[in-house]
């Protein structure tokens, strides 16, 4: 799936969800999603600033696509980042610098992944951004 | 000051409320919030906003004796506030009142001052495992740039410090103890006034962090004795950017300046600049004037209302608080001292604190996630993400019920 | 913010006075003054005195990415004033913008924690002899703990900075030059652009203290190529209690830290604790909320007007006020720089000052007297007691009479 | 004329000037009812704290009264200490020390005398106060 075409179905299962009980225990379920993150990058260096639960994000490069493993020790933020590596995981760098921070508004997340917010989850956006930057730099 | 008059008892919970637009005026922000969070900064009453606002409207000028009316005007109810804090704290003299832009500024000018005079190679500054950072940071760095170590009280499992430790942490190189009067995390009244007294018996200068302390408590530093003692205005129903370190005067008038600039000066040249008395010295640059009036407003309108009732109101809510906490499986209250205020700070068994607080939210309660600025305490507790709810004088009932029912849901969401 | 709407020529300046019940509301304090004491600090238009209002009654909550929507929200108007700062200043990041308590506390940041590292026996710091105590003060106890010296750019006769003199000033121990963007006892505005190159030519760090620039000049930090500058909100219309210290990134990265406490932390243990980056480094404990978002209120309000207008404005008044003076027999205007702002600072033959601000106070007029915090300045000229009459953007030449009318019967009277 | 009755004289003359412009006069013609202050005494020893402008203040007990000489540098401030030495010079310090500040008001001078004003006055009948004080103790 495209990532445009990925957002556009988060939305739908949002939009579908009037209760905000049932949006959140969505978002949970997304944390499962995701795959079991290396203990070997379980470290400081992997760690996402300026979140209050821990987030770990690590990053390679395969075969032109941006690969990332992520992680959380809150639920919540969990299926967040769970959410991220759906839209971003498994893109070349050139899809990831496309998507504008727009899909926030539109999945009704800024409450949560909007800067000043306490889940630091902007600075993970910013981070894969610029993972992606360097990654072009690398092969070009 | 001392005309302040008290509002008869019984203290009604209904008519402080309605005095609070951030609680009263729902529509402000669409739905009421249950505010939990006082315990980093409390709502204001109308009186103190009314205050600041007519300040700048109708009488604002600089301070420092200025020739024209206005000036004269402003630095008279700048006195009159630093005559309203010593009133507060029952201190000797006007002279031991400092301002300070709030407590953290207050610690980190006693240990620049006192601390760059007073603390050599191989000396001891005594804290407690519950300081919060800014009682610990300014240690620490007079510390290091001093070549002295920190020295801790231990907290005991039910959050109240272990005073039979304090004797034998107790050196001939100890030269001050520095200890918060009520911890910001277990809600802990601690007695100072036997580690002041200990430490005064050993010759050692006391320290005392009201910044948790002066909203619940009826504070007389010279009951106390201790030598410093300091805290916030915005915790205090006042602005921000206000703060109060109180100094025995003759300690004061020991120490060098802290900031140099305008009005902390006597005379200036380039060869040799001569300094003002306490507590001038300590107050360089154009002052939080419109704040300091705010803050002395605030006094007076706390002031209005009986301490005890207040105290003995605050409590049924902490125990409600509490008894709620302890009914919910899973929830561990961090600290069970006997003498606390509203304060209640937890972790809970498979929930994180942060999806805690964030599922409150959603469901209009406001209470503080995370360390607290108090890291040390946690790390002794074991834990490193907590949630505090933390109430003040405008708390009620339907606050702690709400709050109660909503962690219950945002739990059962978690499992 | 860049989206900044300038108010349409032309200048109005009844408009514009109407928005200061200070100057507008002769209700308020019986008869209108005049207010002739802007340098000391401004009145605020009302649409800064309502922000903080309605901060606090609807949006009060401490900052530092609480969970809580509350305390989301108040971090995010915190974040935005940075930003707003940043576009006033032409600065290149938001990271360079610290919030201090004014341009007091902004001076003394550098000279403890730059000055700190970077200021060491026998070097030299070059200062000018038209500053203001705050920037001299921090200077001279920076110098006394590492025993460095200060050297001095002189005055002019005509109140200009003597720029010849500059070159031979510097020296290879010159580690920071500090000057005064506009004096506040003269009005000069100095070039800074000229002086803050020769240091950097010479690898020599520059402070700029901009307390009296930024409300008459557009500022652009960049242009300048000054490596520090600081201003108060208070002389910027804004409240009381906030300043600003700008400073290269690269600079502020290296820098310790002034204050410890919450919020510069990274982790805290009592073994060892680790910073946060700046800005937040340098601002420890709960901020002045409520004024640095009533601060970004005043520069929004402020940068509705276009500053050319402004300057132009401010010109007019300045020569009637200086023709008015000259006019009058025996007094002496201190310096006569070309470029120079509404300030006028003299001295009468016969009079002394303190009569002359009281006499002036009975006539409705406020104007401030004495040294300014200039005392080396005042010595330069010869002079010890001076009145200063300053302008803002609500001046007119209605004030500008009234004063020149009340100083003439003043002299009368002490003849 | 004893302490009340030059307090009572002032009131009377003061209040017979509806004009503030000859009460200054007035003031300001007081300046020249004080005697040449010594020049031996004009030194940093005798300066009154807290005033804008300059005053000295200099006092003995001569045969049990309080004899002081003060002066200011400026006019006003002259006119007003020479009022003050009117109702406090050659007192016994018990008169001095039973006149309470009452007069200030009464005189219309709070904005002169009191507390937060430049002209720092208050800070010299503060000191005249505690002169007498000390004589008083010195003789007891
Ligand atoms: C040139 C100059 N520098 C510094 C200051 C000090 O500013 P503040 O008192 O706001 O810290 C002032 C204002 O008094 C000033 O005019
Ligand atoms: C116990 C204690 N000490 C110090 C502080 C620091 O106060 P402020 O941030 O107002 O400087 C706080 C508040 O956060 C506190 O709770």
């Amino acid at each position: 799936m495209s990532n445009q075409r990925v957002i556009d179905q988060l939305q739908l299962d949002l939009e579908s969800l009037p209760d905000w009980e049932d949006r959140y225990a969505y978002i949970i379920s997304l944390a499962d999603r995701l795959a079991p993150f290396p203990e070997k990058y379980r470290t400081d260096t992997f760690l996402v600033k300026g979140c209050q639960s821990r987030v770990w994000l690590h990053a390679e490069i395969n075969s032109g696509l941006v690969t990332m493993d992520a992680d959380s020790e809150a639920l919540i933020v969990k299926g967040l980042v769970g959410m991220l590596m759906m839209i971003f995981n498994n893109r070349t760098p050139e899809e990831i610098l496309q998507t504008t921070d727009g899909f926030i508004e539109v999945l009704g997340l800024s409450k949560h992944l909007s800067q000043n917010r306490s889940s630091g989850l902007a600075s993970m956006i910013k981070q894969i951004k610029l993972f992606a930057i360097a990654f072009m730099a690398q092969h070009a | 000051m001392s005309d302040t008059q008290t509002i008869a008892p019984p203290f009604d919970i209904e008519v402080l409320r309605n005095e609070f637009p951030n609680i009263s005026d729902t529509a402000a922000s669409g739905r009421p919030i249950v505010y939990l969070d006082t315990a980093a900064t409390a709502h204001k009453p109308l009186q103190v906003i009314n205050r600041i606002s007519e300040f700048y409207s109708k009488q604002n000028s600089n301070v420092h004796r200025g020739v024209h009316t206005l000036s004269a005007q402003a630095t008279a109810y700048y006195e009159e506030s630093r005559k309203e804090v010593q009133s507060f704290l029952h201190a000797e003299s006007a002279d031991e009142i400092v301002f300070t832009k709030g407590t953290t500024e207050s610690v980190n000018l006693v240990a620049y001052t006192w601390g760059e005079r007073n603390v050599g190679a191989g000396d001891e500054i005594l804290l407690t495992e519950m300081e919060h950072h800014a009682n610990i940071v300014p240690w620490q760095m007079l510390c290091e740039r001093k070549s002295a170590t920190i020295k801790i009280i231990p907290v005991l499992d039910n959050g109240e410090l272990d005073m039979d430790a304090i004797d034998s942490l107790i050196s001939e190189k100890t030269k001050i103890v520095a200890v918060t009067h009520v911890s910001n995390t277990l809600g802990t009244i601690n007695d100072i006034a036997t580690i002041c007294d200990k430490a005064r018996r050993h010759g050692i200068v006391s320290f005392v962090d009201g910044a948790q302390a002066v909203m619940h408590l009826e504070v007389d530093v010279q009951k106390i004795g201790c030598d410093f003692y300091a805290f916030s205005a915005h915790k205090l129903y006042g602005p921000t950017g206000v703060g109060i370190l109180y100094g025995r005067k003759a300690l004061l008038e020991s120490m060098p300046p802290f900031m140099g600039g305008g009005a902390m000066i006597d005379t200036v040249t380039f060869q040799k600049t001569t300094y003002a008395n306490a507590p001038g010295r300590f107050e360089a640059g154009t002052p939080n004037i419109a704040g300091i009036i705010g803050m002395a407003e605030a006094i007076r309108w706390f002031r209005k209302i009986d301490v005890n009732q207040l105290a003995a109101y605050e409590a049924n809510c902490t125990s409600i608080l509490l008894d709620t906490l302890r009914s919910i499986d899973n929830i561990t209250v961090l600290g069970a001292a006997e003498h606390r205020i509203g304060i209640a700070t937890f972790v809970a068994d498979g929930a994180h604190a942060h999806d805690i607080g964030i599922l409150l939210d959603e469901q209009g309660i406001a209470v503080r996630t995370g360390h607290h600025c108090t890291m040390p305490l946690l790390q002794r507790f074991g834990v490193q993400q907590t949630v505090r709810a933390s109430l003040g004088a405008y708390s009620n009932q339907a606050d702690v019920e709400a709050f109660g029912n909503a962690l219950q849901k945002s739990l059962r969401m978690l499992q």
